[in-house]
């Protein structure tokens, strides 16, 4: 899916020459850009992909000179815009630049719009400074115009809006009207995706590549998904510890990397990653505690299995009526199941039937409920034992209600939730603490979801002592290091703090903390969307690797698209609290039932190379 | 007339004694148009108004100007009988006259309104021959009615001024014979028949006789103020305290032999010390009544005393100071029952250490209620020498002895001599002489712990009788009364014999006293009962304090009278010279 | 937006309720109580008269019912609606009896009335004083936080933090004893609101033929400068440290540097973007300023004699005033409560995210 | 890692970094400097001013009469700095060691109650007597007048400005009541350390509980708590000592029970929201998701991520306290003959004749101990948000 149009090349619009860009924080110097050069040529768009941290964003902030004053510096570097070199403007120059020349939107549409301006206030503004002859109305009309552009439903109205009136789309749509009301010839664009839905996404790539060729701009574009890479770029620059190792084009980069990095970082794309090999020893020779069917470990060790293929075929059969009561849909898939089928069906380790969370919407004098917030809509759903089951869906559809309903963090409005047969639903916190040594969590946010406080030790062995598990201190620790090992972390890692680990090492910590249990089911809340590629790699890696020795079952809740086909066995698909589509993962992500299922495979950005 | 009541109102300024001076005039009635001198020199001047008629022959003498003084608390009412505080009283004695005066350099009585009088035989009679001319500051003649309404009013139940009510209530009536005629007559004879029914402050009939009807009004009302004095209020009905200060005009209409000098009397209320020793220094407030410390500093104070005349003066009715024992408690008798403790109590505390150190030699020792000028005072009596051994020695007979070797006495049961001296806390000199008594008992094995407390709850300890030991002062008179505070039927539950003090020898002789109405015969009653009082030490008695004041020097006339420092007294004799005036409206 | 301010003005009344029961509570048990409270009224009276004055309060405030029935009582007294005694003696419920705050035993005058004397001279001193602080505290604050690290930040920082400290009554006896003293700088009245002979004058200042009359309004004026700025630099110290935080927290907000990518100046940012935002945690903060001068004025009040509020309560409460302390303190936690819902309210006013309904 | 660009290994924990970038800072080492100074001069105070000799050699028999009036207090604190000044050198927890002193002090008052007994009245003016003039050699302590020593042999009238006392040298002047300044102010140090911690001690307990209770369950118990709260912010604490210091007489530990049992909504509000904030955060869900009973989920798990920011508003609280103090003196409820910066210049300022002395020194006290926790509370804010700090630049 590479841009449609080409430009006849003249002159670059933007040549950066070996940019170097020094912050002075305290003690060292961090040196974010080291030696960068590239071109951005008249209405193409250049795409900086890396990790994070790498100096994308300081680059794009010295090319508008965003960079605070007291802190950034520029040792050697030029940076030539339409003739002028940007890094020699005075103050007053480079303003007229900002905003009229070059204009850019940034990764957050949340906190990025003033939250006490009506939109059209923020638009206008613009107008005013770079347009000073413009009359009020001239200057709403073009606003009005410029949001329509962006194909913001219904301008006139919103025009008035307040950012937080509009949704996160809307808002980085505002952001994008914004940055093109003046005409700017560079539009700088800092991640302007990341924080959106993929389907949302994927109108506004659509968007800023419709505006491109109907202004003709050029664009300075920053990402670190190679599916959006592949979409939006002419040309492509690879960052790494501050230095561009790799550019060209964007095509040239991506059939034929030839940096090292720009090779590995494309290998941890989930698409491009391995399967784990087919033909590890059977997950059987570990003897687990647990009363796991002996067929369990084979399902996955010769692969495409008949019974994968039985199961895909039975779940087409499922997804026909998946759009009629979903309760029915279950009578109908066990009724048709082969024997070995039904076997796994009853063996289903969580059995959630007819599940619903509501929140409660209160108005008034005293507080009454007037309404609910359906975040779990009647759901049922089985996740048999041993399996990774994947729920996919957009923001905001009840992923992570659900997955905390079952682990009765939220406390369900109706329905029932059993685990190995047993019921959850109603039980009092006490009788649920022993239960909860079965279940357990992991989260999306590396930051938070270890106490600061808390020695790694700490974290790992309370839970333990806790659930009576290891006779003694010495003990506990013992198996705290085992964890650890498993999670491919040093033993000493148990003696130090969560912050002085860096994210991906925070994520494994997080896993270990659910592992140290030796639950039989873990909900893994979108564990690896704040991590970079590689990381996200490894995680995946480890993930597929632990459940093949301890025979784990997974609820695995995620929007990324390759992740899901590259890790689970099922997928489950929610909309708006209820579940439209359910069945092995191949024949989900391979042949779409559902509408809404189709709409959003088809947004995910690919890597075709 | 105790009032020690008014110690409490006048917390900031206890010192405050000029005040109190005028408070008695305002009560005993001021100035007196003289019917006894039968030729009053050349003009027509009556004999109360000879000193301030002398004044106006000075030759720096000139009428104008205000008088401008502060007071220390913020004044509730103004209104009389429920007015409660000796600002109030000062306030009203401008305003309010009575019959008769006390005059300052013989302190014998004088006529006012009143021309002349007479008593009768027995004494149970008193007539006035009111002044004709005499009217109210709106115009009303004053006449006898109006003195004989001033009893009925106070004397009706729904008027809040049950305070007055006690006084008066050895009058039987009081009756108006025509225009100029008032004859008061008494229940029985007492002592003080004269200045009771001479010195009610007389109030206009037509003012307050409506309120008869509407007492509530009358009992909440702040400011409802008229007489026939030299100044007036601008609205006698409607001065709220709100306003932050008192302001009284000349009263056009005096009806007096002399005019007084100053256009306009104004009171300001200034709550904190320094704020009003700056203010003063500034120039903007008349007087200043300091604090023996502070009068000790300011002595050196250039600028202070560029601008100050200083007085230093033992007013004859200065209260005096004393701590009381508590004889009895809980219906048991204390340690303080027995006279041995509290003579050594009184041998331990060395009044003339804490006149020196507290008190800066400002003070003189007391031996008595009665003050060494009263005529109530036998000379004789010496104030108890401070002696330790003769205390310890007192003590040891009593059964005091250090048995635990702790430094604290104990008696024969091995309790300490410990006791609490409860004072009221916001008096910074009784503080200091708290703490100095405790360690000059600490001497004698004594353990003294201070107690401060707020008023209303050391009334109800008081009340209570809820206390060991308590140090407090009492107002005085020209002569003093000791039945409220030592006869023993005052010691019965509510009474002010608060320390539960009873000898039936004191009893008869106070009664005796204050049914004799020939002075002669009175006075060497009181001796005897002064004597028995030294003798059993109920109270350590402790010291009178000497006024200090300094006024500015655009004073004028300041003089040294048997009452005291004539500033403000009536009628004013005080005056602003011309070229000093500050204050032209 | 109604019912929001419905429900909030119902769940004063518990809060209301709570305190004067506690207050009411600690009276009761307070030793020097009202009983005591009778005795300084009636010092110099007879047993029997001290009788008659108790047996009158016993009738008009039922002190020699149990506390909890006097409380009830003093509850049906002060509420607008309740029961009323009619001729007969019979008790009917009435909405329209309105509210009797009692009479205070110390003054022996209505509640209502003394507070309505009282009243208006402190919320003069707080009207007088909050514009002043909130203008100054603000411009300190801004100015240190744009310039941040500079000299007037880490000066203007350290002096906030020294003021701040500053104890009220060595603060006031200062400056009385600096700038209002013939001896030092004689520049501004000792004591009071306003000087005698203000009180003659003209509203305005004006030029006649003795010269120039500073009149009413100036004279006043003149009158607050040092309770004023007593009464202000504590709580404008903090104000001022406040406003640089939050204005620190905003000039680097995503939204600033949205605006500084549109080409704004610095300055612009900072007044039609950082400034508002920036405005908001004050506008919380100043819910609590208003009761806080409230209470911190007694010290003030005293030093420059000023017959405030802070006077009145120490008064009440140092003379056992049971209808009045009850009546300061729940007039004063009304207003406290208000004070929250107004600020509450300006909030919707001013942060378009805040809706209530 | 590529992503973690500076490696962030280090071994210091999260609170051992606020600490080291709480102390990077000039202001806030005067400020602990000036607390440190204080807390010697209270722990050590009976030996710095005191009117009996530290030693004294009469008849060749040495005895330290300092040491047989030290009073119950005077040794009790003593000890407990010696227990703090060992357990700070143990190998233990930051817990363990505070439960080590806890217990070790409270020995050590108990032991104190029963074998210290002073004598039962101290009168000073012996001390210039015969019985220890007429020695063989004696040391005195720094100054030589105990607070409580109002030098009443010596004929001293009070309020005598420094040095200007004939015979005796008071480098700091005398107060009212004739005791020497300096003494007073050393011994006063007590009160000022004391009040500050133990009110907002106080305070901080009940706020926690309370406020972490809310938190923690919202709905109904947050409803109920709040209008505690708010009732306990508009009774004015003035109002409570008023009639408490009238039903218990005066005393330091009445003054700061009321003064916390007041203060404590603030805290409570501040933790509430903290926790409701903290409720949400993973690591908390992760310990409900693991069982962990809810002590430890509030006070090992919530708490301590919470108190960060509270403990800051404590720094400033401590510093209120101090001048909360002053101003019950000056309402005249001051404690009695007990040294206290809050009365002695409460004596400066209710004298009329302005007393320079009594102003500068215990104002300047007050004024420097407040200024120093505010130093202290200050920085204490920067570090845990470095976005303000002066120093860091603010990551943008
Ligand atoms: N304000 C700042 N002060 C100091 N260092 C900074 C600051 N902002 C960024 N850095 C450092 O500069 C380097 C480059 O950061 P930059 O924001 O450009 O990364 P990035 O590639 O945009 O990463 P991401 O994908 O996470 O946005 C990083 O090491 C970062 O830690
Ligand atoms: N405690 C709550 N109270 C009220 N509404 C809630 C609550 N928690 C979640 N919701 C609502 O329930 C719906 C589902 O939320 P949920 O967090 O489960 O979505 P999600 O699918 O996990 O989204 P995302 O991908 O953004 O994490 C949302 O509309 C959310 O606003
Ligand atoms: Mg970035
Ligand atoms: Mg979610």
């Amino acid at each position: 899916m590479a841009p449609q149009r080409r430009r006849v090349v003249s002159s670059p619009l933007l040549q950066v020459k070996h940019l170097r860009t020094y912050l002075q924080t305290g003690g060292e110097p961090v040196k974010a850009v080291e030696d960068v050069s590239f071109d951005i040529p008249q209405g193409e768009t250049f795409c900086l992909v890396g990790e994070s941290g790498s100096g994308k964003s300081i680059s794009a902030l010295s090319v508008i000179r965003l960079l605070p004053d007291g802190i950034a510096s520029h040792p050697s570097g030029e940076i030539i815009f339409d003739g002028r070199d940007l890094l020699a403007l005075p103050d007053a120059d480079i303003r007229q630049v900002r905003g009229a020349q070059i204009a850019m939107i940034f990764q957050e549409p949340m906190t990025s719009l003033n939250p006490v301006l009506s939109v059209g206030e923020q638009i206008i503004e613009a107008l005013h400074l770079h347009f000073p002859n413009m009359s009020a109305e001239e200057a709403e009309q073009r606003a009005v115009v410029a949001l329509t552009q962006v194909q913001i439903p219904n301008p006139g109205a919103r025009f008035r809006d307040y950012p937080h009136q509009l949704s996160g789309g809307q808002r980085q749509r505002v952001m994008i009207a914004m940055a093109l009301a003046c005409q700017p010839k560079l539009l700088i664009a800092d991640e302007p995706t990341t924080a959106l839905d993929v389907t949302v996404q994927a109108e506004i790539l659509r968007l800023m590549r419709q505006l491109q060729d109907d202004t003709g701009m050029s664009m300075l574009f920053i990402t670190h998904d190679f599916g959006v890479v592949a979409q939006m770029a002419h040309w492509v620059g690879v960052m790494q510890f501050g230095r561009l190792v790799e550019a060209g084009r964007c095509r040239e980069v991506l059939s034929r990397p030839r940096h090292p990095y720009t090779q590995k970082l494309l290998a941890s794309v989930p698409e491009n990653l391995a399967k784990p090999d087919a033909s590890a020893p059977p997950t059987t020779v570990r003897a687990e505690p647990v009363d796991a069917p002996a067929f369990e470990g084979s399902h996955r060790a010769c692969g495409e299995s008949s019974v994968v293929k039985l199961s895909r075929l039975l779940s087409g059969v499922e997804a026909n009526g998946a759009s009629s009561a979903q309760p029915a849909v279950f009578a109908k898939t066990s009724s048709g199941n082969t024997p070995s089928q039904v076997a796994v069906q009853s063996q289903a380790l969580i059995q959630i039937r007819n599940l619903k969370v509501w929140f409660p919407v209160r108005k008034g004098l005293l507080r009454r409920v007037v309404d609910h917030i359906k975040a779990v809509d009647d759901v049922s759903l089985d996740i048999p034992r041993g399996e990774i089951v994947a729920l996919v869906g957009e923001s905001g559809c009840g992923k992570t209600t659900l997955g905390r309903a079952v682990l009765q963090l939220e406390p369900p409005t109706a329905g029932s939730i059993k685990i190995a047969g047993r019921e959850l639903v109603g039980l009092s916190a006490k009788e649920l603490r022993p239960m909860r040594r079965q279940m357990q969590i992991a989260f999306q946010d590396p930051q938070s979801s270890l106490n600061p406080r808390l020695l790694v030790e700490t974290t790992l062995t309370e839970p333990m002592q806790v659930h009576g598990i290891g006779a003694n201190r010495d003990e506990r620790i013992e198996l705290a290091e085992q964890l650890l090992d498993d999670m491919q972390l040093g033993r000493e890692a148990l003696w130090r703090y969560p912050h002085e680990f860096s994210g991906g090492q925070r994520q494994r910590i997080g896993l270990a903390r659910a592992l140290a249990l030796n639950p039989e089911f873990i909900v893994c809340d979108e564990i690896t969307s704040a991590l970079d590629v590689s990381v996200q790699a490894e995680i995946l890696q480890l993930l597929l690797e632990i459940r093949r020795r301890r025979n784990l079952t997974l609820l695995f809740i995620t929007h990324n698209i390759g992740v899901v086909e590259y890790l689970s066995d099922r997928t489950v698909v929610m909309y708006q609290g209820k579940i439209v589509e359910q069945g092995s993962t191949a024949e989900v992500c391979g042949a779409p039932e559902h509408e809404y299922t189709r709409r959003l495979l088809g947004a995910v950005p690919r890597l075709v190379v | 007339d105790r009032q020690w009541l008014k110690l409490s109102d006048m917390q900031t300024a206890l010192a405050d004694q000029a005040q109190a001076v005028r408070e008695l005039r305002g009560l005993a009635g001021s100035g007196a148009l003289s019917a006894q001198t039968a030729n009053p020199p050349s003009s027509q001047v009556a004999q109360a108004f000879q000193r301030a008629y002398a004044a106006t022959k000075l030759a720096d003498y000139a009428r104008g100007d205000w008088s401008v003084e502060a007071f220390g608390t913020n004044l509730k009412t103004i209104t009389p009988l429920i007015s409660t505080d000796a600002y109030a009283a000062n306030v009203q004695s401008y305003v309010q006259e009575s019959l008769i005066t006390r005059n300052p350099d013989t302190l014998a009585w004088e006529g006012l309104v009143a021309k002349n009088w007479t008593v009768s035989e027995d004494g149970l009679t008193i007539s006035f021959d009111l002044r004709d001319d005499v009217s109210f500051s709106d115009g009303q003649p004053l006449t006898a009615e109006d003195v004989a309404f001033t009893f009925t009013f106070i004397m009706t139940d729904a008027i809040q001024a049950p305070r007055d009510r006690a006084y008066l209530e050895k009058i039987q009536s009081v009756k108006a014979d025509g225009k100029d005629r008032v004859t008061f007559v008494f229940k029985e004879p007492y002592f003080e028949a004269l200045s009771l029914a001479g010195g009610m402050n007389i109030m206009p009939k037509h003012f307050y006789e409506p309120y008869l009807k509407e007492p509530q009004k009358f009992n909440e009302s702040k400011g409802l103020l008229l007489g026939s004095g030299p100044y007036r209020l601008a609205d006698p009905k409607n001065w709220t305290p709100d306003q932050g200060s008192v302001e009284l005009l000349r009263n056009e209409r005096y009806w007096g032999d002399v005019q007084p000098a100053y256009n306009r009397i104004l009171w300001k209320i200034i709550q904190n010390d320094s704020a009003r020793l700056t203010t003063y220094r500034n120039g903007d407030i008349d007087s200043y009544s300091a604090r023996p410390v502070e009068y000790r500093q300011l002595q050196n104070d250039a600028q202070i005393q560029g601008k100050s005349q200083s007085f230093e003066y033992m007013p004859p009715v200065v209260g005096y100071s004393y701590i009381g024992w508590n004889q009895i408690r809980g219906g048991k008798p204390t340690r303080f029952a027995d006279k041995r403790v509290r003579q050594a109590m009184t041998y331990l505390t060395d009044t003339g250490r804490i006149i020196k150190d507290v008190f800066l030699g400002y003070a003189e020792p007391a031996v008595s209620p009665f003050g060494n000028a009263s005529k109530q005072h036998a000379a004789a009596l010496q104030p108890y020498q401070a002696n330790l051994d003769k205390a310890k020695a007192l003590l040891k007979e009593a059964g005091y002895e250090d048995r635990n070797k702790d430094g604290v006495l104990e008696d024969q049961a091995g309790q300490a001599f410990e006791f609490k001296l409860t004072y009221f806390q916001a008096n910074e000199d009784t503080s200091r002489m708290v703490l100095l008594l405790k360690d000059l008992y600490a001497k004698a094995g004594v353990k003294l712990v201070p107690f401060p407390q707020e008023w209303p709850v050391m009334l109800e300890n008081l009340d209570k009788k809820d206390f060991d030991a308590i140090t407090l002062g009492w107002t005085s008179s020209i002569e003093t009364d000791l039945y409220q505070a030592f006869h023993s039927s005052q010691a019965i539950s509510k009474g002010d014999n608060f320390i539960g003090y009873q000898n039936p020898e004191l009893d008869k002789l106070i009664d005796e006293a204050r049914r004799t109405v020939d002075e002669a015969k009175r006075m060497p009653l009181w001796q005897q009962a002064e004597r028995i009082l030294y003798e059993d030490q109920p109270y350590t008695f402790l010291m009178r304090r000497k006024s200090l004041l300094f006024v500015d020097k655009r004073i004028h006339n300041l003089q040294m009278t048997k009452l005291g420092l004539n500033l403000g007294s009536l009628p004013l004799e005080n005056y602003v010279p011309l070229a000093q005036q500050k204050y032209t409206q | 937006m109604l019912t929001y301010l419905l429900r909030r003005l119902l769940l004063m009344v518990p809060t209301l309720l709570g305190i004067t029961v506690v207050v009411f509570a600690v009276m009761a048990a307070s030793p020097g109580g009202i009983s005591a409270q009778t005795l300084v009224g009636g010092m110099d009276m007879k047993p029997q008269e001290k009788q008659a004055l108790l047996d009158y309060y016993n009738k008009r405030y039922g002190l020699d019912q149990p506390a909890p029935l006097q409380y009830l009582r003093w509850l049906n007294n002060v509420s607008p609606i309740g029961f009323v005694d009619d001729e007969q003696g019979h008790k009917s419920f009435s909405l329209t009896k309105g509210m009797d705050l009692g009479t205070s035993f110390q003054y022996g005058r209505p509640v209502a009335d003394i507070l309505a004397e009282r009243i208006p001279i402190t919320l003069l001193l707080n009207l007088v004083t909050i514009p002043f602080t909130y203008a100054l505290a603000i411009w300190i604050g801004m100015k240190s936080a744009t310039e941040r690290g500079g000299a007037f930040d880490i000066g203007a920082s350290l002096s906030m933090l020294a003021l701040w400290s500053i104890p009220t009554m060595l603060a006031g006896v200062l400056l009385l004893g600096f700038f209002a003293n013939i001896q030092y700088f004689q520049w501004f009245p000792t004591a009071g609101l306003s000087a005698r002979e203000a009180l003659d004058m003209p509203f305005l200042p004006h030029w006649n033929d003795s010269g120039f009359v500073r009149g009413f309004l100036l004279d006043r004026i003149w009158h607050l400068v040092l309770p004023v700025i007593c009464l202000s630099y504590g709580g404008f110290a903090a104000l001022a440290k406040l406003t640089r935080t939050s204005i620190l927290e905003n000039l680097h907000a995503d939204y600033a540097r949205t605006a500084r990518a549109k080409g704004l100046a610095e300055r612009d940012v900072l007044w039609t973007h950082v400034f508002r935002n920036s405005l908001l945690p004050l506008i919380t903060v100043s819910a609590g300023l208003l009761p806080s001068l409230l209470a911190g004025s007694l010290i003030v009040e005293n030093i420059f004699s000023i017959n405030g509020m802070g006077q009145l309560a120490v008064e009440a409460v140092k003379g056992r005033d049971r209808e009045l302390v009850l009546s300061i303190t729940w007039i004063s936690g009304f207003l406290t409560l208000v004070g929250y819902l107004i600020a509450d309210f300006c909030y919707t006013l001013a942060d378009p995210r805040v809706s209530y309904d | 890692m590529a992503s973690s660009p500076k490696p962030l290994i280090s071994r210091q924990s999260f609170s051992a970094r606020i600490w080291r970038r709480t102390l990077d800072g000039v202001g806030v080492k005067f400020g602990l400097a000036w607390v440190g100074v204080l807390v010697l001069f209270a722990v050590f105070a009976p030996f710095l001013a005191n009117s009996m000799p530290l030693l004294m050699s009469k008849n060749g028999e040495i005895s330290a009469p300092v040491l047989r009036y030290l009073s119950i207090e005077d040794a009790w604190i003593l000890v407990a700095f010696f227990i703090a000044l060992a357990v700070s050198r143990l190998p233990l927890a930051g817990g363990a060691k505070f439960l080590v002193f806890l217990s070790g002090t409270a020995v050590a008052a108990l032991v104190a109650n029963l074998t210290v007994q002073p004598p039962a009245l101290v009168i000073y003016d012996d001390f210039r007597g015969p019985e220890y003039v007429q020695v063989d050699w004696k040391i005195m302590p720094p100054i030589p007048y105990a607070p409580g020593d109002y030098l009443r042999d010596l004929g001293s009238k009070g309020l005598e400005a420094p040095f200007a006392s004939a015979g005796h040298t008071h480098w700091m002047g005398t107060e009212e009541n004739g005791a020497d300044v300096l003494s007073r102010m050393i011994h006063a140090s007590r009160i000022a350390l004391s009040i500050g911690f133990i009110a907002t001690g106080i305070a901080l307990a009940i706020g926690i509980v309370v406020g972490g209770l809310m938190g923690y369950f919202s709905g109904i118990v947050d409803m109920l708590g709040m209008r505690l709260v708010e009732i306990f912010e508009d009774i004015p604490t003035l109002f409570l000592l008023l009639t408490f210091v009238a039903f218990f007489g005066r005393s330091l530990y009445m003054m700061m029970v009321i003064i916390g049992v007041t203060g404590w909504s603030g805290y409570a509000r501040y933790v509430r929201t903290e926790f409701l904030k903290l409720r949400k955060q993973d690591y908390v869900q992760a310990a409900i998701a693991s069982g962990l009973p809810l002590h430890s989920i509030l006070f090992r798990h919530m708490l301590p991520n919470g108190v960060a920011p509270l403990l800051v508003a404590v720094s400033f609280g401590v510093a209120g306290a101090i001048l909360s103090e002053a101003t019950l003196s000056f309402l005249g409820l001051g404690v009695v003959d007990a040294p206290s910066w809050g009365a002695m210049l409460d004596q400066a300022v209710k004298s009329s004749t302005f007393n320079w002395w009594m102003a500068v020194f215990p104002g300047g006290a007050i004024f420097m101990t407040v200024f120093a926790y505010n130093l202290i509370g200050e920085a204490f804010r920067d570090a845990i948000d470095p976005k303000l700090s002066r120093r860091n630049g603010g990551e943008s």
